[in-house]
């Protein structure tokens, strides 16, 4: 059980940790770039959770297509340095600023929060020990036959979300 | 801890079969390499390599030392993280594929369900490898081919992904192995390049553009972009887009191979019929199985090899409006439609085949 | 949201497509072309100046290198300028060899042309197939004249030596003789390779896309514009100087004038340089049988070694393999020539470029500069 | 079996390990190194000194691209389980897939009508 929290930690901690370069990052394309490493990790943990099916649609959708959506929106901004300068010299208060203390601080506390909402919780501590493997099957049966309402509303989600962003740009090129 | 123990241990089997279907992947590209040589050259009348080696067989060797002796020069301006990851973000998925793919009948490095989403899933790494390339190289026409390049890959990914559908919904499975069995079931004329006719086409051109292959070579379109978003690297870094490059062309050969052309199915000696049982019965057994299913599955991967290389020196390059046109107008409505007629295929068939109706006849390559 | 910024870019001098060492500035909205502007001058070499240096027989290597891929009509075109000067009778045997060579020349330049615009659009084997045909007229001229590429094979007044015995060939020759005599050589040329073209690229799906609809130029703008050549007929304009101008014996000749459409594309000009290929062949057929027919051996007027023409100067307009090759020639009576000047067709088209190029994509850059097929080396003399 | 997954890091980590021994190797050993800070290290643009700034922001529409693919990258997702199971599902589920469909094309008819799939 050792290697399984092994891994558990060191996905989780570079999910934590490329999640804070996500904000903290310099270049926005870097940014972009953790976050994708971010939403890899996040896929590694459902790996965990033998969630297969998940974890392929977390890269598929997140790493990949939020992914490149964020890299156009970036070649639309006009952020365009590559290399940094070296910062000048700051004071205390500044550099604690800068250093972001105060986000770990704060997200301590919410961490503590948590945990401590967790433990009140109903929700059974242990993880349900027969979840088993949750299969693209049983996905399709779930989905197509006691959720097609919600299904067929998703498509119109999409359609409506396509026409939204066709509208914007043929605006912005008018 | 004895082999056998150590062998049950999945990182230690990840590690020899990977290192395995490395040294596949390597193997492949040198010869891929040295066959888009000598078929390109045989299509344009000329001889090809044919100094280094027989028939210029230690050619790429050569090309490759020649490589490993160039200068690894990083340009001044670049954004340096991003100029040097690039290359190794290109390889993984490149190998990640491979995963999936069944090389024979229980050749598989790792049978998962989802085998084909796994496959879109980590391509989509490179997409990223050749745009942090283009962009990290803060060079003009790196740029414009890494915008070329991410657009015409996202885009054929959709139509890819469409066109695997119909397989899918034929086989009732993602299970790469599965698909395969299923074909298997159905004889040599029961493959799914038959009622996925149009699927396997859509699968071929699309498959094209996502490889970056001439007609839709327009991310490194070397007249145009001279030499697009790879253009500041040199040495090796260089060549590992090279050799990304045609493992996936590999890889994504072997993919159509295993969900259209039946994997590695194959007749083995011992199928022929009268003599064959005799001459060539004691070659049968799980080993000769896995010999002869690899051989099946590399011929039908080089096949399609042939034929990818055999595009790429016939046809002049498409414009990327109209690679965007071929893709989202016409590629994209065509594997839907695929996908309709494969829903509507299976569907009659599945209503009428047992009702003895002659109308089921029509509905009989979709069984 | 900001706007757009354009990007500018170079493309060139040391590009892979600018076909020597062009450089094309350009600026980009997006992939679309908003303004593109030729900076020439890579390649100057005073070719005119140096000319004020040289006897008239020693200018004329330097006119082979001028359009280097088109030596001979740049020589033709140089000694026609001089024997009107001069008033020098040329033997009729040397007026058909020159007019063969000149029209073999504009078949191999052609050739290179069209193969280096196919390559600009990815075929590379196109351009391959137009190498290997052009290798073997290579060949028949290495065994005419000597050289490969620059020739020195026209003399002022004939040409320097006669054809070697057995390189016309007999009508009957074929494929197998296409490197060894010049009928065998025409005889492929019609029967195998314009068809192999015609399949390969012309009747291209991919290359029409490519070619069809791009970097139209209306024939008011092309005549404006001063072009010449296969650019200007592609436009529509009937205007060959071999049937409008007549020089040398172009009036024997049967052939006829390829034209375009009104408005003339990358097609139409790529349709244009295939035909008048055809066209070549047909003179180069007709220039074979009379050579043939009429034996001799007298190809060149004896002429003094220093040659002084009287006072004066000429102008002579010659239908070069890109289109009007002008020599404006000022004699002041001495062995040199006062003044060389020389008009160059690629000059004038590459004109062309920040007309044609702008709306279009930055790919089909490449393919307007193939389509006007410049050398560098006559534009920058 | 979660462990079976240990096969994707371990991929990649030796398509990691072998980019690193392939450029490593001839760096340290075998290619010449000569950091020569003259105009070897500009970046190329045609043998011209490079100006201006090469990441600008592009138009506006190459960004419908990514959104589109987005959607149908979504819908492919839709696809996949539907495909395994619509057999099971008889007509019912073809009905329901192909108004899925139906309602997207509707949005791909628009954006073709509206011109904006079209690169610039």
């Amino acid at each position: 059980m050792t290697a399984q929290y092994l891994s558990f930690g060191a996905l989780a901690l570079v999910t934590l940790w490329s999640a804070y370069k996500v904000v903290t990052a310099r270049l926005i394309t870097h940014a972009a770039l953790w976050m994708a490493l971010s939403f890899t990790s996040v896929s590694g943990i459902f790996l965990m959770l033998q969630q297969e099916f998940i974890a392929a649609l977390q890269v598929l959708i997140y790493a990949g297509a939020i992914t490149t959506m964020i890299i156009f929106a970036i070649m639309l901004s006009s952020i365009r340095e590559i290399r940094v300068e070296p910062q000048e010299k700051r004071s205390i208060g500044q550099r604690i600023r800068a250093s972001g203390l105060l986000a770990v601080v704060v997200g301590l506390v919410f961490a503590a929060f948590m945990t401590y909402v967790y433990y009140v919780s109903e929700i059974p501590k242990e993880a349900v020990p027969d979840a088993g493997l949750l299969t693209v099957r049983q996905v399709g049966a779930t989905l197509f036959t006691r959720f097609t309402v919600p299904f067929e509303v998703a498509s119109i989600l999409l359609l409506l979300a396509m026409i939204g962003a066709i509208i914007l740009t043929a605006k912005e090129t008018e | 801890m004895s082999l056998a123990d150590l062998w049950a241990q999945h990182w230690f089997r990840a590690f020899v079969t990977g290192s395995l279907v490395l040294v596949f992947a390597l193997g492949n590209f040198y010869i891929t390499l040295w066959l888009e040589r000598k078929e390109s050259a045989w299509i344009q009348n000329r001889l090809g390599p044919m100094r280094a080696g027989p028939q210029g067989l230690l050619q790429v060797l050569a090309d490759l030392f020649k490589l490993l002796q160039k200068e690894d020069i990083v340009p001044r301006n670049v954004d340096r993280i991003l100029f040097l990851i690039a290359p190794f973000i290109a390889h993984i998925p490149a190998l990640l594929i491979f995963l999936v793919v069944p090389f024979g009948p229980n050749m598989v490095v790792a049978d998962y369900d989802i085998g084909i989403i796994m496959i879109a899933a980590v391509t989509s790494y490179a997409v990223i490898a050749t745009f942090i390339a283009g962009w990290g190289s803060n060079n003009k026409y790196s740029l414009l081919g890494a915008m070329r390049g991410a657009a015409q890959m996202i885009s054929y990914e959709v139509t890819l992904v469409m066109s695997v559908i119909g397989v899918v919904m034929m086989a009732g499975s993602l299970k790469l192995s599965d698909i395969v069995l299923a074909q298997a079931e159905r004889g040599v004329l029961g493959w799914y390049l038959f009622p996925q006719f149009i699927g396997f086409i859509v699968y071929l051109i699309a498959s094209l553009a996502e490889l970056n292959r001439a007609p839709f070579d327009l991310m490194e379109a070397e007249s145009e972009l001279v030499a697009g978003y790879h253009t500041e690297y040199s040495g090796f870094r260089f060549a590992i887009f090279l050799l990304v490059e045609y493992v996936h062309m590999i890889a994504w050969s072997a993919i159509a191979a295993t969900l259209f052309l039946g994997g590695w199915v194959g007749p083995t000696p011992a199928d022929i019929p009268v003599i064959g049982p005799k001459l060539f019965g004691w070659m049968t057994g799980p080993v000769w199985d896995n010999v002869w299913g690899f051989f099946w599955f590399l011929f039908k991967t080089y096949l399609l090899i042939f034929i990818l290389i055999w595009i790429r020196w016939t046809f002049p390059r498409v414009r990327i409006d109209q690679l965007m046109d071929l893709g989202w107008k016409f590629l994209l409505p065509v594997s839907l439609f695929n996908i309709f007629l494969t829903g509507v295929m299976k569907y009659g068939w599945n209503v009428l085949a047992e009702s003895g109706s002659p109308l089921r006849w029509i509905f009989w390559l979709w069984r | 949201m900001e706007q757009t910024r354009e990007l500018l870019i170079n493309m060139g001098p040391q590009h892979p497509s600018t076909h020597g060492v062009l450089r094309v500035l350009v600026k980009l909205d997006g992939e679309t072309i908003t303004w593109a502007e030729p900076d020439i001058g890579y390649l100057h070499r005073c070719f005119e100046k140096l000319s004020e240096s040289k006897t008239y027989t020693q200018v004329i290597p330097y006119t082979d290198r001028t359009d280097y891929l088109s030596a001979i009509t740049n020589e033709h075109a140089f000694c026609l300028a001089v024997e009107k000067l001069m008033g020098i009778e040329v033997p009729e045997r040397a007026e058909y060899i020159r007019v063969m060579m000149a029209e073999l020349q504009r078949i191999c330049s052609h050739l290179l042309g069209l193969g280096a615009m196919a390559l600009d659009l990815g075929a590379v084997t196109g351009f391959l197939y137009a190498w290997r045909d052009r290798e073997k007229i290579y060949s028949l001229f290495e065994r005419i004249t000597g050289g490969r590429m620059l020739y020195n094979y026209l003399r002022i007044g004939g040409v320097r030596n006669d054809l070697p015995e057995g390189i016309i060939g007999t009508p009957k020759d074929g494929r197998d003789k296409a490197d060894k005599t010049i009928w065998g050589f025409i005889n492929y040329f019609e029967s195998y390779v314009l068809p192999e073209w015609d399949d390969l690229l012309t009747n291209n799906r991919i290359f029409q896309w490519r070619t069809q609809g791009v970097a139209p130029l209306p024939s008011e703008v092309a005549i404006a514009y001063g072009a010449s050549g296969p650019v200007l007929r592609a436009s529509g304009v009937k205007w060959d100087l071999r049937k409008n101008v007549p020089y040398s014996i172009y009036d024997r000749f049967e052939f006829d004038i390829p034209v375009g459409k009104e408005n003339g594309d990358c097609f139409d000009r790529w349709v244009v340089r295939v035909e008048e290929m055809r066209q070549s062949a047909r003179i180069v057929k007709q220039a074979l049988q009379w050579l043939a027919e009429n034996p001799g051996d007298y190809i060149a007027p004896k002429l003094p070694r220093v040659l002084k023409p009287p006072k004066g100067e000429v102008y002579i307009r010659y239908e070069g393999s890109r289109g009007e090759v002008g020599v404006h020639l000022v004699s002041d009576g001495s062995a040199n020539p006062y003044k060389v000047k020389w008009r160059s067709p690629c000059f004038t088209h590459l004109q062309l470029l920040p007309v044609l190029a702008p709306g279009h994509k930055l790919a089909d850059m490449i393919a307007i500069i193939g389509s006007i097929d410049i050398v560098l080396g006559e534009v920058d003399r | 079996m979660p462990y079976s997954y240990v096969y994707l890091p371990i991929f990649a980590l030796l398509a990691v390990a072998n980019t690193a021994i392939m450029i490593g190797i001839p760096k340290y050993l075998l290619a010449p190194r000569n950091p020569f800070h003259g105009e070897k290290l500009e970046t190329y643009e045609c043998g011209e000194l490079p100006f201006d700034d090469a990441l600008v922001n592009f138009n506006i529409r190459y960004y419908v691209f990514a959104l589109t693919f987005f959607v149908f990258d979504m819908e492919a997702i839709f696809l996949y389980p539907w495909s395994i199971v619509f057999q099971e599902l008889g007509l019912f589920g073809l009905a329901e897939m192909f108004l899925f469909l139906a309602v997207l094309g509707l949005g791909l008819l628009y954006a073709y009508k509206k011109r904006v799939l079209h690169w610039v």
